[in-house]
């Protein structure tokens, strides 16, 4: 197993890392709060990996402050605006679960998943 | 560049900001809103499929005319815009279907948020067959999630919200592992847009280069979209968000929302890493096995259910598992049969909900068998309806599930070793489907013989004009596709052809 | 055209099918009317037209009897009636066999039906009775005239079917359930029979009777173990008409509660059909040199040795008088088929011999039977000491006809047994040379054993036994005299022909070995 | 005479029977009238087709790429439709006098009659996928039909009917496939279509599919593993009884298994295999539980379904021996038994509707009260039980000469169990007749004082069928020259 290649890349094995946790938390977790705060670590991990993908050393962030206009100064923008979508995005998805989380705590006033789906087999609606 | 090249990106522009536009109108306006802006996508698609089967060839569109790596690119060709229009016709018809459950189940102040909802969802899955790039593709998906969660929970009672975040939790699962499978696309071959990847894959595939980084991305995309549509391992959300949704957003569901995620791994796997290598790899093997196990398990779950929506909402399982053993044959034929089997079963889906809610009108709203013994008399076109639909399920000849078996049949007999176990798999889940969809319609059609179940009522044909009308059209569609299915089965040959 | 040979065959059919109509519409008449009680002037009607009736049966019978034997007695004929299938005609041929059987079966035909005019007055239905019985006749001389194996078999289940009717006429439980058996019975080898047809039927030329068989050898050399089986399984069939042992437990259950002239003519002429059904067969179908030495050949002897003896062993233990009777007939039947297994000209003609005497003989015991059951009303043996006192000619024949039925000298019986044990002797079948004359020796002693102790105690009771002048007198006796109750002469009259037949067969047999032995030759 | 015929005469009791519910009649009689016109026109039609019969074929409508619903008639398919349109009318002018006091009996004839277009349908069918689609058909139309009295107990029994069609169907459907595929064409061939050089060594796999084929549509046929659902039929009313599960739908069945055995798979290849001697083993297994389970069944109708169970593997037998000769047999018994069963079935169905007696030991006595329809049964149970004189000798002759010629010795046991089932039959059916004419000696007439004989629209029926059993019986080379002319085109 040559090291190298990992050594060279352990950026992207932290996003990697990050991603399994964040992941493992969404799938496993019990509290939907940390389920919710899984998704984010797992989305964050995402948007890390994608911007790496963008890096190239020794080169500056894609904003024109100076007036040099050669791209080679510049790092690939491509990623970077994916990465900006992407966050738009996740925003919007975890507002839609907290809210979902608030209506079923003011009903059931538990946070377990499992335990509101056992309560509804019971008493129907 | 004809006008009509335009169409298919405005439709997705109208359909995208009449969203927030009936957002602010009142729920019979933004009803009114939503049907116009259907109505109008459906014809323009409908211009753009003339367009395209006239000459032949698949066209680019660059939205802004700015080029490639800058611009954004959707590419119409014969089969995206059948399932447009096909989409198009199936939703239409499951709105006008579901108007009185949507009336009396939402209050009066969130239903122009039900419109929103689903002109979101109409924009996302036309975006979904028509986009050519990628992370446009992820966005989309993304929205599609959203506005689906919105129309599971616009009934606000306990069991849908729960539906619905359990729905959310494993689609953000799935769009999760699908993000990771476009970034390592991305970081391979250093483009978005369809036709690069593709170009860079067949190299790198050339040169033999990082093959296991391919191999995984395709997994990972696989995985997730097989999560998103509830192939049969990850189904566990689907009976409860179908179960208990309103009506029409059941219906749109089942029928549309998960096909356009399998529309779209079709897509990815033919356009962006060439079915070619996706034959060699064994990915194939995997979703033709889960897809045999879920034709087999959906039917056994249904056959236990005491509730019809739930009953009905597994048997979608079954039929997912049936797509996904189409193409998972990996040969043309196979693809063909799941392309047409999306529409059949589309189709017939819809129907069976929309019959299903008819029965359930004339049992006091109960969806629970005990109620619905005999009320295929009670409502006579619910009773009709539902058993085209059960008939087209098990596969009768007159109807589309025959053609789809058919199909199916014959892309198995060309295929060696998969051969045996598909047709078996295909025979055994005929009988599962026969067991518990005409044990129903045997039922509706056995006279109650308890007296006074007050909750039983006769249903008149002109009591609810609009879904009488949904169901007929319905009906009529079912066996258009069950008799006149040779021009449809051609068209998406062409198009499958175009894809490359 | 020699169609007319055929008339005995329509004519008491048609007589038959007209009398169980009017039998069944005067019965829907009387059910129609619910009338219970039924008055004087009825029961003189019905006795007016009981005379009709044996008129008319008795006029049919006489005139096709008499057709009959001019038919065939008056040179070979044949006729084909109609193309069952292509290839199959019906077809009628009058050749020496089936004169034999025919003149059999109208001689005791006409003997049991003045017998049954008076015996049938105290059993009642008399019409379906005689239908039946004319039917019955049709049958047999269609059967005697079949010309091939699907005729043949035609009438064989044609015969069944309608003397099934005869066995349960008197409608007690256990006579309805008599009659089920003895109807499965031979329909189960009426099938095995024809499961041998099918057989012969594609390996045989032809399926006309033609002397000698006509096996077609080409055909048969790789599958004879296939062939042998169904020859087998038809032996095993015709058999139980013949009462042969596998299936021959019907015969002692049917013929005790048939009323007695049906008992008579069953035993006498319808177990005879099994015979002849094997006759035909064997010896005009497969022919006898194909059987010739098979393990076919030893199974079918051993099994005809066994039911003779079986047979004789449970008449003599059997107490009721016609049960008795019937075991006999097992026994005696298998004299015949032992005679036919054995496949020389000496045993056929033996065979031949044996079942006209044994015709002659049984019809007449059963018909003293009828005469002892309807006179004193006792049916079990024991019960008929002192009875010579009071039916000494009834009894008189009843003497003849035993020692017949035995084989001593002067009687028919002796020369078919003679013939019998030369044809056995001279065989050559192996252990079967002296096993067979053997057991035919026990079998007459045994026959001896359960006849003649019914003459002993009828003539000579012994003191203390009281003469019946008294008690069990419930049967109308004749008025007054108290004496001699003999039957009527119409009973008596049949009984007396068939006494001196069986013996005058025995006396002067000549003519008829010449004509057995012409029959053996021309098949041997 | 033009293909057009072939379509007016599948087409026509379908419309008239969809119109029955529909058209305001104004009394009873009226529709009567209409009901017994249309089916006497269609057979007219029918008849006058298989006189001058068409040559070309006919395409109904186009499914996919080459697969279409087409018509041709060959000689199979005219004794098939012969059969149905000499039996077809004098069903439906018995099941008028049967069904007067049932109420709905709109929508019972309505059925009744398009289950006789679709019968034609599956006749008249040019290639395997058309025969499919009215193998379907049949099965959905004829459901209604046994839930016709909608008791929990018909509910039960349509039930299990829909199941077993769908599940014969569903393998049906294998075997479709395979030949649609494998074969040169779809349409039917006398003497087979496979090409053998796409099967090329696959044979193994090919019995297999043959296998599966046979059984799938030999559901209709009730053979062994599948047989309950035939007797449980026996609920529903005796018309639908007597007509389908005696003659229509159990003979579709039939016909269909000979249809691919003779005319799709060919005989040469499945002759002498393994396929042919399980299949034949299953057959004579089915001959011999048939009757025995008959023999046991104290219900009258049953007892009659479980007969035609075992007698309906008589004709698989003639075609399990894959030769000709075997399928002249297999003709033949399916004729001749439509006959018998039919008239037996009627006399069932008159003793039924006219006293409600339904069980064997309440029938004593009856040939006194009822003798016009007991003597019906007597002579149809004696044509079952194969005495020579009447029909059922001469197909259970053809039946064992097929057997014996075929030199296998499989079928030599198969001809035995043919004449042992031959003996059972005798039993449970000459036992009915026996209590009925000799009911003994102290048996009073007054404990069936209700009970005579039905009307004439039941008896007229009854007299045909009985001297169509003699006429069969002693005249059969008409009709067998028929069978002989299909037997000789085969290769």
């Amino acid at each position: 197993m040559n090291l190298t290649n990992l050594i060279n890349n352990y950026a992207e094995a932290v996003a990697m890392i990050l991603f399994g946790i964040g992941f493992s938390n969404l799938l496993l977790q019990k509290n939907l709060i940390k389920k919710i705060i899984g998704l984010n670590i797992m989305d964050t991990a995402m948007y890390l990996f994608l911007a790496l993908k963008g890096f190239v050393a020794g080169r500056k962030a894609p904003i024109v402050v100076d007036g040099v206009q050669d791209v080679e100064a510049y790092i690939n923008p491509i990623p970077s605006g994916l990465v900006l979508t992407g966050i738009v995005v996740s925003v919007s998805v975890s507002a839609l679960m907290l809210s979902l989380t608030i209506r079923l705590y003011r009903r059931y006033h538990t946070l377990d998943l499992d335990e509101i789906t056992t309560r509804l087999k019971k008493e129907g609606l | 560049m004809e006008f009509v090249q335009n169409l298919p990106f405005i439709s997705i522009i109208l359909s995208l900001f009449s969203g927030p536009l009936s957002s602010v109108l009142d729920g019979k306006k933004a009803k009114r809103v939503n049907i116009a802006v259907i109505s109008i996508i459906g014809v323009m698609s409908a211009a753009v499929l003339a367009y395209v089967v006239r000459t032949g060839k698949a066209f680019v569109y660059m939205m802004g005319h700015f080029p490639a790596p800058w611009g954004n690119e959707i590419r119409v060709g014969v089969l995206e815009a059948l399932m447009a229009v096909f989409f198009c016709v199936i939703m239409l018809l499951s709105m006008i279907g579901g108007v009185r459950e949507r009336e009396i189940q939402i209050e009066e102040t969130k239903q122009n948020l039900y419109y929103v909802m689903v002109n979101l969802l109409l924009s996302s899955l036309l975006a979904l067959i028509y986009t050519n790039d990628l992370f446009t593709a992820y966005v989309f998906v993304e929205i599609n999630t959203i506005s689906a969660c919105g129309l599971i929970m616009i009934r606000q009672n306990g069991r849908t919200i729960e539906a619905a975040t359990r729905y959310m939790i494993m689609s953000l699962l799935g769009s999760g592992l699908l993000l990771l499978g476009i970034c390592f696309l991305y970081d391979l071959t250093g483009q978005l847009l369809m036709s690069n990847i593709q170009a860079a894959v067949r190299a790198l595939d050339a040169s033999g280069q990082y093959h296991i980084p391919l191999l995984v991305s395709m997994v990972l995309i696989s995985v997730g979209l097989a999560i998103k549509s509830a192939l049969y391992p990850f189904h566990a959300w689907l009976p409860d968000a179908y179960g208990y949704s309103t009506l029409s957003s059941a219906a749109i569901l089942s029928s549309l929302v998960s096909k356009g995620y399998i529309f779209l791994l079709i897509k990815i796997f033919y356009r962006v890493i060439g079915f070619g290598i996706v034959r060699e790899s064994k990915v194939i093997h995997i979703l033709f096995v889960f897809g045999i196990i879920g034709m087999i398990m959906g039917s056994l779950s249904a056959i236990k259910e005491k509730d019809i929506r739930r009953m009905i909402a597994y048997s979608s399982v079954a039929q997912i598992g049936y797509i996904y053993m189409g193409f998972g044959l990996g040969t043309l034929p196979g693809v063909i049969a799941s392309i047409y089997h999306i529409l059949s079963h589309a189709a017939t889906k819809s129907l069976l909900f929309v019959a299903a809610s008819g029965l359930t009108d004339s049992a006091g709203d109960s969806t629970d068998f005990s109620d619905l013994t005999g009320a295929g008399y009670r409502n006579k076109l619910a009773g009709i309806a539902f058993t085209v639909g059960s008939l087209s399920m098990v596969g009768f000849p007159v109807f589309s599930g025959f053609i789809s078996k058919l199909l199916f049949a014959q892309a198995a007999v060309g295929h060696e070793i998969k051969m045996l176990p598909t047709l078996i798999a295909l025979a055994i889940s005929t009988i599962l489907n026969a067991l518990y969809f005409m044990n129903t319609v045997i039922r509706i059609y056995t006279p109650e013989r308890r007296r006074g179940n007050e909750k039983q009522r006769v249903v008149p044909l002109r009591e609810q004009p609009a879904k009488s009308a949904a169901l007929v059209c319905f009906i009529v569609l079912n066996i258009f596709l069950g008799l006149s299915s040779e021009p449809i089965i051609e068209m998406i040959r062409t198009g499958l052809g175009m894809f490359m | 055209m020699n169609g007319w040979i055929l008339i005995p065959v329509f004519l008491p059919a048609a007589a038959g099918i007209f009398l169980l109509l009017s039998s069944f519409l005067q019965h829907l008449r009387e059910v129609k009317r619910h009338k219970i009680a039924r008055t004087q002037a009825e029961i003189e009607a019905e006795s007016a037209d009981l005379k009709k009736i044996h008129i008319l049966t008795a006029a049919v019978l006489a005139v096709s009897a008499a057709v009959s034997l001019a038919a065939v007695w008056s040179g070979d004929k044949e006729v084909a009636l109609l193309y069952l299938m292509k290839g199959i005609p019906l077809y009628f041929k009058v050749d020496a066999a089936g004169r034999l059987f025919v003149t059999v079966v109208s001689l005791i035909w006409t003997a049991v039906c003045a017998y049954s005019f008076a015996y049938m007055k105290h059993e009642g239905e008399e019409r379906r009775f005689f239908g039946f019985y004319l039917l019955g006749y049709g049958v047999l001389i269609a059967l005697g005239l079949a010309g091939n194996l699907v005729t043949f078999y035609l009438f064989y289940e044609l015969l069944t079917l309608t003397s099934m009717p005869l066995v349960l006429h008197n409608g007690t439980r256990e006579s309805i359930m008599a009659s089920l058996k003895y109807l499965f019975y031979s329909m189960c080898g009426a099938y095995m029979g024809l499961f041998g047809i099918y057989f012969l039927f594609r390996y045989c030329g032809t399926l006309t009777f033609t002397a000698g068989g006509s096996l077609d050898m080409a055909l048969v050399q790789d599958n004879r173990g296939v062939i042998l089986i169904a020859v087998f399984s038809m032996i095993v069939g015709f058999g139980a008409k013949a009462g042969m042992l596998p299936l021959h437990a019907w015969l002692p259950a049917a013929h005790p509660v048939a009323p007695s002239p049906a008992s008579a003519v069953l035993s006498g002429v319808i177990v005879k059909a099994g015979a002849l059904a094997m006759l035909r067969t064997i010896y005009y179908v497969v022919g006898p040199d194909f059987l010739r030495g098979t393990w076919v050949q030893y199974v079918w002897m051993t099994l005809t040795l066994l039911t003779v003896f079986v047979g004789s062993m449970l008449a003599y233990r059997e107490p009721v008088f016609k049960k008795r009777l019937a075991y006999s007939t097992v026994s005696q039947i298998s004299y015949i088929l032992f005679g036919l297994s054995l496949l020389t000209p000496q045993a056929l003609t033996g065979a031949l011999l044996h079942t006209v005497f044994h015709a002659v003989i049984k019809t007449g015991l059963f018909l003293t039977a009828g005469i002892f059951i309807t006179q004193c009303g006792k049916t079990r043996t024991e019960d008929y000491a002192g009875i010579g006192k009071r039916m000494p000619w009834t009894l008189g024949c009843y003497t003849l006809l035993s020692l017949a039925l035995i084989g001593i000298p002067p009687a028919s019986g002796f020369i078919s047994k003679w013939y019998l044990a030369q044809g056995a002797l001279d065989a050559g079948a192996g252990v079967f040379r002296w096993l067979g004359p053997a057991v035919l020796l026990i079998s007459a002693l045994l026959t001896a054993g359960y006849l003649l102790p019914i003459v002993m105690k009828g003539f000579f009771p012994g003191k203390d036994t009281d003469t019946g002048k008294d008690t069990d007198t419930n049967i109308d006796t004749d008025a007054g005299t108290g004496k001699s109750q003999e039957p009527s002469v119409w009973m008596l009259a049949p009984l007396a022909i068939c006494a001196v037949l069986a013996v005058v067969f025995g006396i002067f047999p000549n003519p008829l070995i010449q004509y057995a032995e012409h029959i053996a030759s021309a098949v041997l | 005479m033009n293909a057009i015929i072939m379509i007016i005469v599948v087409l026509t009791p379908m419309i008239a029977g969809v119109l029955v519910p529909v058209l305001p009649f104004r009394n009873r009689r009226q529709m009567m009238f209409y009901i017994e016109g249309a089916v006497i026109l269609t057979s007219a039609l029918v008849i006058s087709m298989l006189v001058n019969p068409p040559s070309d074929s006919l395409i109904l409508f186009r499914f996919t790429g080459d697969l279409s619903v087409s018509f041709r008639l060959d000689g199979l398919g005219t004794v098939f439709a012969g059969m149905v349109a000499l039996l077809w009318p004098l069903a439906v002018l018995y099941s008028f006098e049967y069904m007067e006091q049932e109420k709905k009996e709109k929508y019972f004839f309505a059925f009744y009659i398009i289950a006789y277009g679709v019968t034609l349908g599956v006749a008249l069918a040019e290639d395997i996928l058309t025969m499919y689609f009215f193998f379907e058909m049949l099965s959905l139309v004829t459901l209604p039909l046994i839930m016709y009295t909608l008791t929990s107990e018909a509910v039960q029994a349509s039930r299990t009917y829909f199941y077993y069609m769908v599940g014969g169907a569903a393998f049906a459907f294998i075997g479709m496939i395979f030949i649609l595929n494998y074969g040169t064409t779809s349409v039917f061939v006398p003497g087979g279509v496979l090409d053998m050089a796409k099967v090329g060594e696959k044979t193994d796999m090919l019995l297999v599919i043959y296998v599966l084929c046979f059984c799938g549509f030999s559901v209709k046929t009730a053979m062994w593993p599948m047989s309950s659902w035939l007797p449980k039929a026996g609920v529903a009313p005796t018309p639908v009884t007597a007509l389908l599960h005696a003659v229509a739908v159990v003979k579709t069945g039939a016909f269909t298994v000979m249809r691919i055995t003779y005319y799709s798979f060919g005989t040469e290849l499945i002759r002498g295999t393994w396929a042919q001697n399980l299949l034949m083993t299953l057959v004579i297994i089915t001959i011999v539980y048939g009757c025995s389970r008959a023999l046991k069944e104290t219900h009258f109708k049953r007892r009659l379904a479980w007969s035609t169970v075992s007698n309906l593997s008589y004709v698989l037998f003639g075609v399990v021996l894959m030769s000709p000769l075997g399928l002249i047999g297999a003709l033949c018994h399916m004729v001749f038994h439509a006959v018998m069963k039919i008239c037996a079935f009627f006399c069932a169905g008159a003793v039924i509707e006219k006293t409600g007696r339904t069980y064997i030991y309440e029938l004593d006595g009856f040939g006194r009260k009822m003798p016009k329809v007991f003597v019906a049964f007597t002579l149809s149970s004696l044509a079952l039980m194969g005495v020579p004189g009447l029909c059922g000798f001469i197909s259970k002759w053809n039946l064992a000469k097929a057997a014996v010629a075929s030199e296998n010795p499989l079928a030599y046991v198969g001809a035995a169990a043919l004449l042992v089932s031959a003996l059972l039959t005798a039993i449970y059916m000459l036992t009915i007749s026996v209590r009925a004419f000799f009911p003994g000696r102290d048996f009073d007439y007054e404990t069936i004082r209700d009970v005579e004989d039905p009307g004439w629209m039941m008896l007229l029926p009854l007299a045909f069928f009985a001297a169509a059993m003699f006429y069969f019986g002693l005249h059969p080379q008409t009709i067998l020259n028929v069978f002989e002319s299909i037997g000789a085109v085969m290769p």
